[in-house]
C-alpha cells in the first residue's frame, strides 16, 4: 500500500469514528441527558415514557422532526431561508477536523495520529469556522423576514463578535506557552508539562464562560430569549430546518467542550500515563471523549441553574470584564515566556 | 563623597519640590477665590525646609568635597577633578559632555555661593512670610542655586552658559515677583533685555573659543597658557576676548550694560542680596578670571576691561552719592564694587579680582539683608528720608551694617579693606597712574555714600509717620543670626590675604587655576604709603558723611511730608546746589537711561516702523495675498470637478490608473 | 494530504493565480464603479484589496518571499479599520439622510 | 498535479462566479454572502499558495468579522433591496464599466508581462524561504516590519475610536 493510500484510508477511518461518536453516539443521547438532567435539578421525572428510563425520547424526537410538514412562511427570503441552518451545521460539525482525539495508534507498522487533519493552524482554523457560524444566525433571522428573528440574528452576531475576541485572545495565551498552533502540539506541550487550566485559570475561566457565549447557550441565549423574541432566530422554522438548529446547537456544544479539553485539560493526556499501543490509543480516547463528555454535562447543569443576563449585562460582561481578564492573561503568560527565553 | 553633579542637582530637587505645592496651593486658592493673605503654617513650614534644607544640603555636600580638595591644593598635589555625568550633543569630532569641574576657582566660588546662599534663604524664611507667593519665591529662588551651582562647576563654556542662562532667567523670575506691579514686571524685563545683549557676546565668544581650540571644554585654557592655537583661525584671540568681555558686562553690570542692575531692586531685598549682590552679578568676574588664560593672549583686551572696571567704578560711585533709596544705593554700591573687580582683572591681578569677589559677597550681602531688615521694619518704606533714628530701635541691624560699612569703606581690618587694598596696590604696581586716581577717588566716594546712607537711615531722629514708629521692631532670629554670621565674614574673610607677606592664602590656593602674569613688586614702604592714602580717602570720605548728616534736628513735620521736600542734610543740598549741572546730572544718574532712550531704542523703533509699513505690509504681505488670490483664482476655475457625486471621483480615479498603467505599458 | 506547504515547487502555472487575481479586482472596480448603494461599494472595494492580496501572495510565492505574507497581513487590518470607520461613516450617514445613495448624497460640491 | 489544477480551477471558479454575483445581485445580503463565498475561494487558493496562516486570517477577519459588520448594518439600517429606479447617469454607467474593462485589459497585461522568477525555485528568492509561515512571519512583523506594525495598531485605535465617535447619536 502506497503511503498516499495509507493517509488517505486512515484519515477516512478517522472521519467515520469521529462522526461516529459525535453524530450517532452523541447528538442524540445529548437532547436526552439534557432533559433528564433538567428533571434532575428542577426536582421532577424528565422524560420516562418511550422506552427504559425515557432512553429512545431522542428517537422518537428525531422521528418527530423528520415526519413534520416543513413550513416554508410566505414573505421569507426563500434561498438564505433554507441555507441558513446548513450554515450553522457545517462549521460545527467540521470543526473536529482540527481536534485530537487520541494519541495515537500503530497500524501495520505506522503511529497514526489520532486527528483528521493535523495542520499547523488548527486553532485558527477552528476559530475561522467558529466566526462563520455566525453566518447561519444572522441569516436565518434574516430570512425569516420577522422583526423577533431579525432581533435574534442582530444580538446573535454582536455576541459572538464580542466572545470571540477574548476567547481568541486567552486561546493566544496557551498558543504563546506552548509555542504553536497546533492543537496536536498543545495537547502535547500539556501532557509534557502541566494542563493549562492550572497555571492559566484566568484565561481558562475566560475561554470557557466566552465557550458558553459562542454556542448562545444559557445564560447567554439572548438571541433565542423565549420570553422576549419568541424563539429569536428560529422562530419561523419548523421540522427538519428546526431539527437543524437543534443539532447544531449541540453539535456546537460537543466541539466548544472538546476545544476547551483540548486547550486547557490536557486533551486525551492524564497525569502520570503514557499512552503507548493500540490499547494505550484507544484508552487515550476514551480519556478525551470522557472529559469532552464532562464539560457537556457542565453546560447543560448550567442551562438548569443560572438566569439568563440582560442584554447590557452581556455587553458589560464580554468588553469590560472578560476581555481586559483576557488581555492581562496574555500579557502574564508572555511576560513570563519571555523572560524564561521561549517556551 | 558623592559625585559632584548632587550638589546643583539637590536645589532643583528643591525647585521641583517647592515648585508642585506652590503650583498645586496656589491653583486651589485660584479655585476657592481666596487670595492676599500668608499661607498657612503647614505650608509655609514645608516651603521653608525644603528650600533651606535642600540649599543647605547642598552647601554640606559642597564643603564636604572642597575641604578635602583644598587640603591637597595646599599641599600642592591637587589637580582639577572633571566629573563627566552624560554626553549632551555631538557632532563629528565635536562633542560636549554635561561635566562638572571643581578646581580653585571653582573651589572658591561654591564656598561663597553655597555659604551665602544657605544664608539667605534662612533669611528668607522671616522675611518673605507675609507674602502669599512664599512658595513660589523658594522654588525660584532654589532653581537659581541650581542655575548657579551649574555656572560655578560646569568643566565647559556651554555647561557653564547653562547656569549663566539659568541665572539670568531666575533673576527674571525673582526681579519681577512683584509680577502685579508694572515697574516690577518692566524692571524683569529690562534686566532679561539687556543681558540678552552681553548674552550675544557670550554666545558668539563660545563659537570663537571653538573656532580657536576645537574644543569648548577649559581643558583649551592650558591650550591657550601654551600658547597653541589652532592654525589659521579666522578670529582674533582680541575679539573672542572681547565677545567674552561683552558677555560679561552683560552679567556684571559694567558700562555700558549696567543699566538694568538698579531697576533689579524692584524684586524682594533677600533676592537683592543673593542674586544682585553676593552672586550672580559675580559671574562676569568669574568669566573673566576663568577665561584669564586667554586674556593674557590679548593684552590691549585687558586694557580694555581696567578701563571700562575703572569708569564703571566711579561712574556708579558718582551715582550713588545723591540716591535717597536705600537699595538703590547699595545697587550703585554694587556696580562699583563690580568695577573694582574688573579693575582688577584688567591689570592682570585676577587673584586680587576674585579675592573682593570674595569678601564682597559678604559685606554687600550683609548690608542688603540689613537694608532688608530696614525695610521689614518700615513695612516697606525704601526712601532714606523718611527713615533716621533707627539705631536704638534696630541695634542688631545697625551693628550688623555698621561692620558691614566699615568693610566696604575699606576701613582696617575689615575685609573690604583688604580686598581692595590689594587691587589698588597691583593697579600701582602695574604702572597705570591713571586708574590708581581713579580707584582712590572711588574709594573715598563709597566711603562717603555708604556713610551717608548709615547716618541717614540710623542717625538723628526718625522722620516716617506714627504709626511706622509705632511698629518698630527689631527682626527676628532668622534674619538676625544670618546677619550676624555675614558681619563675622565681613571681619574675618580679609584675612585670607593680607599684604606684606603676612598671610598668602589666597594667592597660593587660586594660582593654579589663573593666568600667570608677571608680579611687580614693590617695597614694603610704598605699600604701606598707599595703602595709607586709600585708607585716608576712605576717612575722609567718612568724616564729610558724618559731618554733612547728623539727622538731627528732623525738619519740621516730617512725618507729614512727601519725601521729595525732606531735606535731611542742608549742607549737602547747598553743596549740591553750587555745583550746578553736574550736580543735577548725577542727580539724575547721568541721564542714561534717557540716553538709551533716545540714542538706541528710538533708531530701532523707527527702522522697526519702516519694516513694518514698508516692507512687511507692503513687499512680504502683497506676495502673501497675491499668492492668496492666485490660489483662490485657480480655486474657482477647478471647483467645478467638484461635482459632489463620488461615482464622478471614482470614475475619474480610474481614468488616471488607465493612463498611468497603459504608461507603463506602452512607453 | 498534500505535505506541508513551502519547498515544493508550484504545480500550478502562477501565471492562473495572476489572472484570478486580476480578473477579481476588475470585478471589484465594475462593482465600485456601477453600484449606487455605498454598502455595496465598499463590498467592491473589499474584493478588490483581497484580489491585490491574491496577487501579493502569488508573487511572494513565486519569489520564496515571506514578507508578501506581511503585507497581505497588513492589507487586512486596514481593511479591518476601513470597514469599521466606514461603516460607522453609513450608519450616520443613513441617520442624517435616511439613504446611502451615493448618487443622493452630493451636497458636497462646488 | 492534476488534482491541484482541478483544485485551483474549481476555488478560483467559484470565487469569480460569486465575485461576479456579488456585482449583480441588487439585494445587499445576497451581496454579502456572495462575497463570503468568493473570500473562501480566496482562502483556497492562498492555501495554495503555501499562505495557510493568511487564508485562516481572510476567513477570521474578511469573512468572521467584517463581512459579519457589513450584515449587521445592513440589518440595522434594514437595506432591503436597491432602489428600482432608473439610472440617472447612463453615460457615466457605460463610461465605467468600459474603463474597468480596458484597466483589467491592461492589468493583466502588466501582471502577466512581469519578469517572474523561475518558477519551481522559490528559495531562490532573496528574503527568507517559507518553510514554515507563522514563525517566519512573527519574526518579520517584530523586526524589519516593527514600526508599519506598531502604526497599524495606532490606526486600530484610531479606527475604534473613530468609529465609536461616529456612531454616537448625539455630540454631548
Amino acid at each position: 500500500m502506497s503511503p498516499a493510500t495509507f493517509d488517505l484510508l486512515a484519515a477516512i477511518a478517522k472521519i467515520a469514528v469521529v462522526w461516529a461518536i459525535t453524530l450517532a453516539a452523541l447528538l442524540p443521547n445529548l437532547v436526552w441527558m439534557e432533559r433528564r438532567g433538567a428533571g434532575l435539578i428542577q426536582d421532577r421525572p424528565g422524560p420516562n415514557r418511550v422506552g427504559p428510563l425515557g432512553l429512545f425520547q431522542a428517537l422518537a424526537d428525531v422521528l418527530k422532526m423528520f415526519m413534520k410538514e416543513d413550513v416554508t412562511p410566505l414573505y421569507v427570503d426563500k434561498l438564505l431561508h433554507t441555507v441558513a441552518p446548513a450554515i450553522l451545521l457545517v462549521p460545527a460539525l467540521t470543526t473536529f477536523a482540527v481536534i485530537p482525539f487520541g494519541s495515537s495508534i500503530p497500524v501495520l507498522g505506522r503511529e497514526v495520529k489520532l486527528v483528521i487533519a493535523d495542520v499547523n493552524i488548527g486553532v485558527l482554523y477552528v476559530f475561522a469556522l467558529t466566526s462563520v457560524g455566525v453566518y447561519g444566525l444572522v441569516l436565518a433571522g434574516w430570512a425569516s423576514n420577522n422583526k423577533y428573528s431579525l432581533l435574534g440574528g442582530l444580538r446573535s452576531s454582536a455576541q459572538i463578535i464580542s466572545y470571540e475576541l477574548s476567547m481568541g485572545v486567552s486561546a493566544v495565551a496557551v498558543l504563546v506557552s506552548a509555542g504553536s498552533l497546533r492543537p496536536s502540539d498543545v495537547v502535547a506541550w500539556q501532557a509534557a508539562n502541566v494542563w493549562n487550566c492550572v497555571p492559566q485559570v484566568v484565561g481558562c475561566i475566560v475561554f470557557i464562560v466566552a465557550a458558553f457565549a459562542e454556542t448562545n447557550r444559557v445564560p447567554f441565549d439572548l438571541p433565542e430569549a423565549e420570553a422576549e423574541l419568541v424563539a429569536g432566530y428560529h422562530t419561523e422554522y419548523s421540522a427538519f430546518k428546526f431539527g437543524m438548529f437543534f443539532m447544531s446547537e449541540y453539535a456546537n456544544m460537543i466541539a466548544a467542550s472538546a476545544m476547551i479539553v483540548t486547550l486547557y485539560f490536557g486533551g486525551w493526556s492524564l497525569p502520570f500515563v503514557t499512552f503507548t499501543g493500540v490499547w494505550g490509543g484507544l484508552l487515550s480516547m476514551v480519556v478525551f471523549w470522557a472529559k469532552t463528555l464532562f464539560f457537556i454535562c457542565v453546560f447543560i447543569w448550567v442551562r438548569w441553574t443560572l438566569p439568563r443576563f440582560r442584554y447590557d449585562q452581556l455587553m458589560n460582561l464580554g468588553w469590560k470584564v472578560l476581555l481586559p481578564l483576557s488581555v492581562l492573561n496574555l500579557l502574564v503568560v508572555a511576560w513570563i515566556v519571555a523572560t524564561k527565553g521561549g517556551a | 563623597m558623592k559625585p559632584l553633579y548632587w550638589i546643583p542637582l539637590l536645589p532643583l530637587l528643591g525647585f521641583v519640590l517647592n515648585g508642585a505645592v506652590a503650583l498645586a496651593s496656589s491653583s486651589r486658592r485660584a479655585r476657592r477665590g481666596e487670595g492676599g493673605e500668608r499661607l498657612p503654617y503647614g505650608e509655609r513650614l514645608f516651603h521653608g525646609i525644603v528650600g533651606v534644607g535642600s540649599v543647605g544640603a547642598a552647601t554640606v555636600l559642597a564643603f564636604g568635597a572642597l575641604v578635602p580638595w583644598s587640603e591637597q591644593a595646599f599641599a600642592g598635589r591637587a589637580l582639577p577633578v572633571v566629573e563627566t555625568a552624560f554626553t549632551w550633543m555631538f557632532a563629528g569630532d565635536f562633542s560636549v559632555a554635561v561635566a562638572f569641574r571643581l578646581d580653585a576657582l571653582s573651589a572658591l566660588m561654591l564656598s561663597f555661593v553655597t555659604f551665602v546662599g544657605t544664608l539667605i534663604h534662612l533669611y528668607s524664611v522671616g522675611y518673605m512670610q507675609e507674602e502669599e507667593g512664599y512658595g513660589r519665591y523658594f522654588a525660584f529662588l532654589n532653581l537659581f542655586m541650581f542655575a548657579m551651582l551649574t555656572l560655578v562647576l560646569g568643566a565647559n563654556l556651554p555647561v557653564l552658559f547653562i547656569g549663566w542662562e539659568g541665572v539670568g532667567l531666575c533673576s527674571y523670575l525673582l526681579i519681577g515677583y512683584y509680577y502685579d506691579k508694572d515697574f516690577a514686571a518692566a524692571a524683569g524685563k529690562k534686566a532679561f533685555v539687556v543681558n540678552r545683549v552681553g548674552d550675544v557676546g557670550f554666545v558668539l565668544g563660545i563659537f570663537g573659543v571653538l573656532a580657536l581650540f576645537g574644543t569648548t571644554d577649559f581643558s583649551f585654557l592650558e591650550a591657550a597658557k601654551q600658547q597653541v592655537l589652532s592654525g589659521s583661525a579666522p578670529l582674533s584671540v582680541y575679539a573672542v576676548c572681547l565677545l567674552l568681555f561683552l558677555g560679561a558686562c552683560g552679567k556684571s553690570a559694567q558700562v555700558p550694560l549696567y543699566v538694568w542692575l538698579p531697576d533689579a531692586m524692584a524684586g524682594p531685598t533677600p533676592v537683592s542680596a543673593l542674586i544682585h549682590a553676593a552672586t550672580m552679578v559675580t559671574a562676569g568676574v568669574y568669566l573673566v578670571a576663568r577665561t584669564s588664560a586667554l586674556f593674557v593672549l590679548a593684552p590691549d583686551a585687558l586694557t580694555l576691561v581696567a578701563w571700562v572696571g575703572a569708569g564703571t567704578a566711579v561712574f556708579a560711585a558718582s551715582i550713588g552719592l545723591a540716591q535717597n533709596d536705600i537699595k538703590k544705593v547699595l545697587a550703585y554700591s554694587t556696580v562699583s564694587q563690580l568695577g573694582y573687580m574688573f579693575l582688577a582683572c584688567g591689570v592682570g591681578a585676577f587673584a586680587a579680582g576674585m579675592f573682593h569677589v570674595f569678601t564682597h559677597s559678604f559685606f554687600k550681602a550683609c548690608l542688603f539683608l540689613g537694608s532688608g531688615s530696614v525695610i521689614h521694619a518700615l513695612h516697606h518704606e525704601q526712601d532714606m528720608r523718611k527713615m533716621g533714628g533707627l539705631a536704638p530701635r534696630l541695634p542688631q541691624t545697625f551693628r550688623t551694617m555698621l561692620i558691614a560699612t566699615l568693610a566696604i569703606a575699606g576701613i582696617v581690618p575689615f575685609a573690604g579693606f583688604f580686598s581692595k587694598d590689594q587691587i589698588l596696590g597691583s593697579v600701582a604696581a602695574g604702572g597705570h597712574p591713571a586708574l590708581y586716581v581713579v580707584g582712590v577717588a572711588t574709594a573715598a566716594m563709597t566711603a562717603f555714600y555708604m556713610f551717608r546712607l548709615i547716618r541717614m537711615t540710623f542717625a538723628g531722629e526718625f522722620r516716617g509717620t506714627h504709626e511706622q514708629e509705632h511698629h518698630l521692631h527689631e527682626s527676628p532670629a532668622t534674619m538676625t543670626v544670618p546677619l550676624w554670621i555675614l558681619a563675622a565674614g565681613s571681619v574675618l574673610s580679609g584675612f585670607i590675604w593680607v599684604p606684606m607677606g603676612v598671610s598668602n592664602l589666597l594667592p597660593r590656593f587660586l594660582a593654579p587655576a589663573l593666568a600667570e602674569m608677571p608680579e611687580h613688586h614693590m617695597s614694603h614702604g610704598a605699600e604701606l604709603g598707599l595703602m595709607a592714602l586709600s585708607l585716608g580717602a576712605a576717612l575722609a570720605g567718612i568724616a564729610l558723611a558724618v559731618r554733612w548728616y547728623t539727622g538731627r534736628p528732623a525738619p519740621e513735620h516730617a512725618a507729614h511730608r512727601p519725601a521729595e521736600e525732606i531735606v535731611v542734610s542742608p549742607a549737602a543740598a547747598a553743596f549740591c546746589g553750587k555745583t550746578g549741572l553736574l550736580g543735577a546730572l548725577v542727580k539724575n544718574k547721568w541721564n542714561v537711561d534717557e540716553g538709551i532712550e533716545a540714542g538706541v531704542l528710538g533708531p530701532f523703533r523707527g527702522i522697526g516702523r519702516v519694516l513694518w509699513k514698508g516692507v512687511d505690509a507692503l513687499v512680504i504681505d502683497g506676495i502673501a495675498n497675491a499668492s492668496a488670490f492666485l490660489v483662490e483664482l485657480a480655486g474657482d476655475l477647478l471647483r467645478f470637478f467638484t461635482t459632489g457625486n463620488v461615482r464622478n471621483y471614482a470614475l475619474g480615479f480610474t481614468l488616471g490608473a488607465l493612463v498611468l498603467v497603459a504608461y507603463v505599458l506602452f512607453f | 494530504m498534500s505535505p506541508l506547504p513551502g519547498i515544493a515547487p508550484m504545480s500550478v502555472p502562477p501565471a492562473a493565480f495572476l489572472a484570478a487575481g486580476t480578473i477579481l479586482f476588475v470585478i471589484g472596480l465594475i462593482g465600485a464603479l456601477l453600484k449606487r448603494n455605498a454598502l455595496s461599494i465598499f463590498l467592491s472595494i473589499e474584493l478588490m484589496m483581497n484580489a491585490v492580496n491574491l496577487l501579493f501572495l502569488t508573487w511572494g510565492r513565486m519569489r520564496g518571499d515571506a514578507s508578501s505574507h506581511v503585507i497581505v497581513f497588513f492589507v487586512i487590518a486596514i481593511a479591518a479599520a476601513e470597514a469599521a470607520v466606514g461603516l460607522a461613516v453609513f450608519v450616520a450617514l443613513f441617520r442624517a439622510r435616511q439613504t446611502i445613495e451615493v448618487d443622493r448624497v452630493n451636497l458636497l460640491k462646488w | 498535479m492534476t488534482g491541484d489544477l482541478l483544485l485551483f480551477a474549481f476555488s478560483a471558479g467559484l470565487a469569480i462566479a460569486f465575485a461576479l454575483a456579488m456585482v449583480v445581485q441588487k439585494t445587499p445580503v445576497r451581496s454579502v454572502l456572495a462575497l463570503v463565498v468568493t473570500f473562501f475561494g480566496m482562502a483556497v487558493l492562498a492555501v495554495m499558495l503555501a499562505a495557510p496562516f493568511i487564508a485562516a486570517i481572510i476567513v477570521i477577519v474578511y469573512a468572521g468579522a467584517i463581512l459579519v459588520l457589513f450584515l449587521f448594518v445592513i440589518m440595522l439600517l434594514n437595506l432591503n433591496e436597491e432602489a428600482r429606479e432608473k439610472e440617472t447617469r447612463p453615460v457615466q454607467r457605460a463610461l465605467g464599466l468600459v474603463a474597468a474593462l480596458a484597466l483589467g485589459g491592461l492589468l493583466l497585461g502588466v501582471t502577466l508581462r512581469a519578469p517572474a522568477p523561475p518558477v519551481g525555485t522559490p528559495s531562490a528568492g532573496p528574503r527568507i524561504p517559507l518553510l514554515d509561515e507563522i514563525p517566519v512571519i512573527g519574526r518579520l512583523l517584530f523586526s524589519d516590519y516593527l514600526f508599519a506594525f506598531e502604526a497599524v495598531a495606532v490606526l486600530l485605535l484610531a479606527a475604534a475610536v473613530g468609529a465609536l465617535i461616529l456612531s454616537k447619536r448625539r455630540m454631548d
